[in-house]
């Protein structure tokens, strides 16, 4: 099931970078980055994945003794929980300064914004 | 024989997923596809809850209350959205 | 005398959102400890005063004995339709060349609490082919599946009067 | 039983891929591409929860698919009428 | 077109690093030496029953704090950047919108108060259920969105929310400062009892921490939501 | 008594996700968008409460934050749904041939 999750991550990173890299519309290219976004959450989760081991919560289903050898990696999650967070944090940046761009220029085509092009 | 029960709803709920994506796909306005995302999400529901009871783990279910209240807003903002609501 | 009697029902509406947060905390938590039960009332109580307007299941529901007589029935009711909607969404589904005859009719309705409204149009989503589109004063307007009657009052029997006779009695 | 969860993960492997696709093809219209972008994050979500990993299921549910596509929609109300595109 | 085929040889040489990643990988069958480590001993020194919350709040809670910091930074330049524009043309228009109609406005108001009491359930509980602070400051903050399609006009006072914002900031601040006064180091929980596993009232400072990055992230969320609201529309 | 509740849990199961199958058929048939959504609607509510039941059938611990889940689906979902057609009819979303009458429609041309 890691392989399944991994593989399908790294597809999600390679869509994104190609949507990214080859639409010219700004929105659509933040859009192609939350999914390679999610590829790379996916990939890392993938990671921690032990077969036959269950979630690292501990309650009646997984007393303290057996925890050891019962829950699978809780230390990937805890970065991707991060990560989650501070990618709605640079989506929301990013977004915002769409709309500036879009109020002062009135354009969402990257082809139109040449002032750092050389 | 409840196993086998359970496998039985999870090809249910499985082919249900697909019908609901094939009306994603395919739905020609974006009403449409909203309709087939909030029953995408309420399949999901369903799917956390099959996969609760093969685990064991009744803590997932908060996670289905989490999906709940996601399927309901993601509707509302683009009902709001298609209306020119804000 | 009139805004004290408005004071009076907010008063009154805050300490029945307070009632109904503190059973969803409990219910939530699926425990009666006592450490949870102290949390659960201070959320439950900051939430209620934050929102002073906010409504619950319970706000203006009638404390007469009839209105909980009513309210069993009314989900009695409410299932059964439930299901008999499913069964005939079905049956719809299952027919090779899709027997409807889609379209949006009007209808009344004497409900003039907003929960009773609330509740009515949903039951009315829910029930055997029918959807609310838009509610609006006493005119409900409703997409029915295979419309059977164009006529405002033969609709109004059709569609709405089943539920509105115990809506009425539980919330006025 | 855990040849169920294999399927569920096969089969949300494949329309995940599906609907980032959709996500980034550039001929449909905004909207149902941010629609498909929050369907990305909500089957990822499930395969989180699949993972054993029902934490980050939550935060993607309620971050990655809830917030940031009620974002997009708001920043797209805004940016509309101009650019069809 | 050759533009496209520079990014397809491009995304080409990612794929092969993918691939070769993807065939060098083998899966543990054991916990690595770190994650044996919170496993074994998570129980009794933090007495949290989620391991993870366990990791992010005090194992690790210098990368929370810094996660935070950079949360409240970007809260804080969208703020910053949208206000601009409002500047400029001060004298907000009246765009007609149209109405939500009153099924939205009753179901919100019902709606509401049961989302802010399931966000502070998500993160009161942190420590024993799935969830914790982010999450649930993203719950609460979905209640303000509610409130804002409900009504697109209704003004929330920015003032209360960064007020909210700082408090919450400064007690989290706070209680880790107290964590070197009494106990081992910055951001240790055990300055209360960690008591029992289990328990609300367990793994220290645990649930009080989370509650304050709780009600910390969901008014960095509104605050973002509420400024791009307010914005005019082109 | 716990294998005859444990087989009426399966049953429930089954019938909620064959509900929900129905459902997903009824998404794709329905000609127009008005019908979708009924068709969703109806089908996703009975589908999950179903299965919801049957969960607590096999396991009765988790009752409480099963029905939690079941409430909270019957008020959102037909209340989402509504808004959603609102919308729809709003924006003008296409319907059907078949359909017989649109009151709405007659009622929005004669207010200014």
């Amino acid at each position: 099931m890691s392989y399944i999750a991994m593989t399908t991550g790294f597809i999600l990173i390679l869509i994104g970078f190609y949507g990214a890299l080859t639409n010219r519309n700004i929105l659509r290219m933040i859009i192609a980055f939350t999914v390679a976004n999610t590829g790379v959450n996916l990939v890392l989760v993938a990671v921690g994945y032990m077969r036959g081991r269950t979630a690292p919560i501990l309650d009646a289903a997984v007393p303290v003794t057996e925890a050891a050898a019962r829950i699978i990696d809780p230390i990937p999650q805890a970065l991707v929980l991060t990560a989650i967070v501070i990618g709605v944090g640079v989506t929301a940046l990013m977004l915002a300064f769409v709309y500036k761009l879009y109020a002062t220029r009135g354009s969402l085509d990257i082809s139109n914004y040449t002032e750092l092009k050389w | 024989m409840v196993d086998w029960l359970i496998h039985l709803a999870a090809l249910f709920a499985g082919v249900a997923f697909l019908l609901a994506l094939t009306r994603f796909i395919k739905g020609p306005s974006a009403a449409d596809r909203v309709v087939a995302f909030d029953v995408l999400t309420i399949i999901s529901i369903t799917g956390i809850v099959l996969a609760a009871l093969t685990e064991g783990r009744g803590i997932y279910l908060d996670v289905a209350l989490v999906y709940a209240l996601l399927s309901f807003l993601g509707v509302i903002v683009v009902a709001r959205y298609l209306e020119g609501g804000f | 005398m009139e805004t004290s009697d408005k004071a009076e029902s907010g008063a009154h509406n805050q300490v029945i959102l307070f009632t109904t947060l503190f059973l969803f905390w409990i219910m939530l938590n699926g425990t009666l400890a006592a450490d949870t039960l102290l949390i659960g009332a201070l959320a439950s109580l900051s939430i209620a005063l934050l929102l002073p307007n906010g409504l619950s299941f319970f706000t203006e529901l009638q404390d007469t004995p009839q209105a909980l007589v009513a309210g069993v029935r009314y989900y009695g009711y409410f299932f059964k339709e439930l299901v008999r909607s499913n069964i005939k969404l079905t049956a719809i589904v299952l027919t090779r060349d899709l027997p409807i005859q889609p379209g949006i009719v009007k209808v009344r309705t004497k409900l003039k609490s907003r929960m009773g409204r609330l509740m009515l149009a949903n039951s009315i989503t829910l029930t055997p082919g029918t959807l609310t589109v838009e509610l609006d004063g006493e005119w409900l307007y409703v997409h029915w599946v295979t419309v059977e009657s164009t006529d405002i009052d033969a609709a109004t029997a059709k569609i709405v009067s089943g539920f509105e006779r115990y809506l009425e009695v539980m919330y006025g | 039983m855990t040849d169920l969860m294999t399927t569920m993960s096969l089969l949300l492997a494949a329309t995940t891929i599906g609907a980032a696709l959709m996500a980034i093809w550039g001929k449909r219209s905004l909207p149902i591409a941010i629609l498909a972008a929050g369907l990305v994050s909500l089957l990822a979500s499930v395969q989180f929860l699949l993972l054993a990993a029902p934490d980050v299921a939550m935060t993607e549910a309620a971050i990655g698919s809830g917030l940031t596509t009620f974002l997009f929609f708001f920043v797209l109300g805004r940016v509309r009428g101009g650019s069809n595109d | 077109m050759i533009k496209r085929l520079v990014v397809l040889l491009l995304l080409a040489g990612i794929g092969a690093i993918f691939m070769s990643l993807l065939l060098g990988y083998t899966p543990d069958n054991e916990l690595n030496l770190t994650a044996r480590y919170y496993a074994e001993h998570t129980a009794q020194d933090i007495g949290a029953a989620n391991i993870v919350t366990a990791i992010i709040v005090t194992y690790r809670g210098l990368d929370t704090l810094g996660e935070v910091t950079v949360l409240f930074l970007t809260a804080a330049i969208v703020g910053l950047v949208l206000a601009q524009g409002r500047q400029q043309n001060s004298q907000r228009s009246q765009r007609k919108l149209p109405e939500s109609g009153e099924l939205l406005q009753t179901g919100s108001l019902l709606l509401t108060p049961l989302i802010l009491l399931l966000g502070v359930y998500v993160f009161v509980n942190g420590h024993l259920t799935p969830g914790g602070g982010f999450q649930g400051g993203a719950i609460l903050a979905s209640a303000i969105l509610l409130m804002l399609l409900t009504d697109p006009m209704r003004h929330f006072s920015h003032r209360l929310i960064s007020v909210l914002e700082s408090i919450s900031g400064l007690i989290f601040i706070t209680i880790g400062v107290l964590g070197i006064i009494y106990a081992g180091g910055f951001l240790d929980n055990r300055i209360l009892p960690t008591g029992s596993l289990g328990q609300l009232f367990s793994a220290g400072v645990i649930p009080i921490i989370y509650s304050f990055i709780g009600l910390k992230v969901g008014a960095e969320f509104s605050s973002m939501l509420v400024n791009l609201s307010e914005t005019e529309g082109s | 008594m716990t294998m005859l509740l444990d087989i009426i849990g399966g049953l429930l199961l089954v019938a909620g996700t064959a509900f929900l199958l129905f459902g997903g058929l009824g998404l794709v048939r329905m000609p127009d968008v008005f019908n979708r959504i009924q068709a969703g609607t109806k089908a996703t509510t009975l589908g999950t409460l179903l299965t919801l039941a049957g969960a607590t059938c096999l396991q009765p611990a988790w009752g409480v934050k099963l029905l939690l889940i079941g409430l909270f689906l019957l008020f959102t979902n037909p209340l989402s749904s509504q808004v959603l057609a609102r919308a729809a009819h709003r924006s003008g979303a296409g319907k059907s041939e078949k359909t017989s009458i649109d009151r709405l429609e007659e009622d929005q041309r004669k207010k200014p």
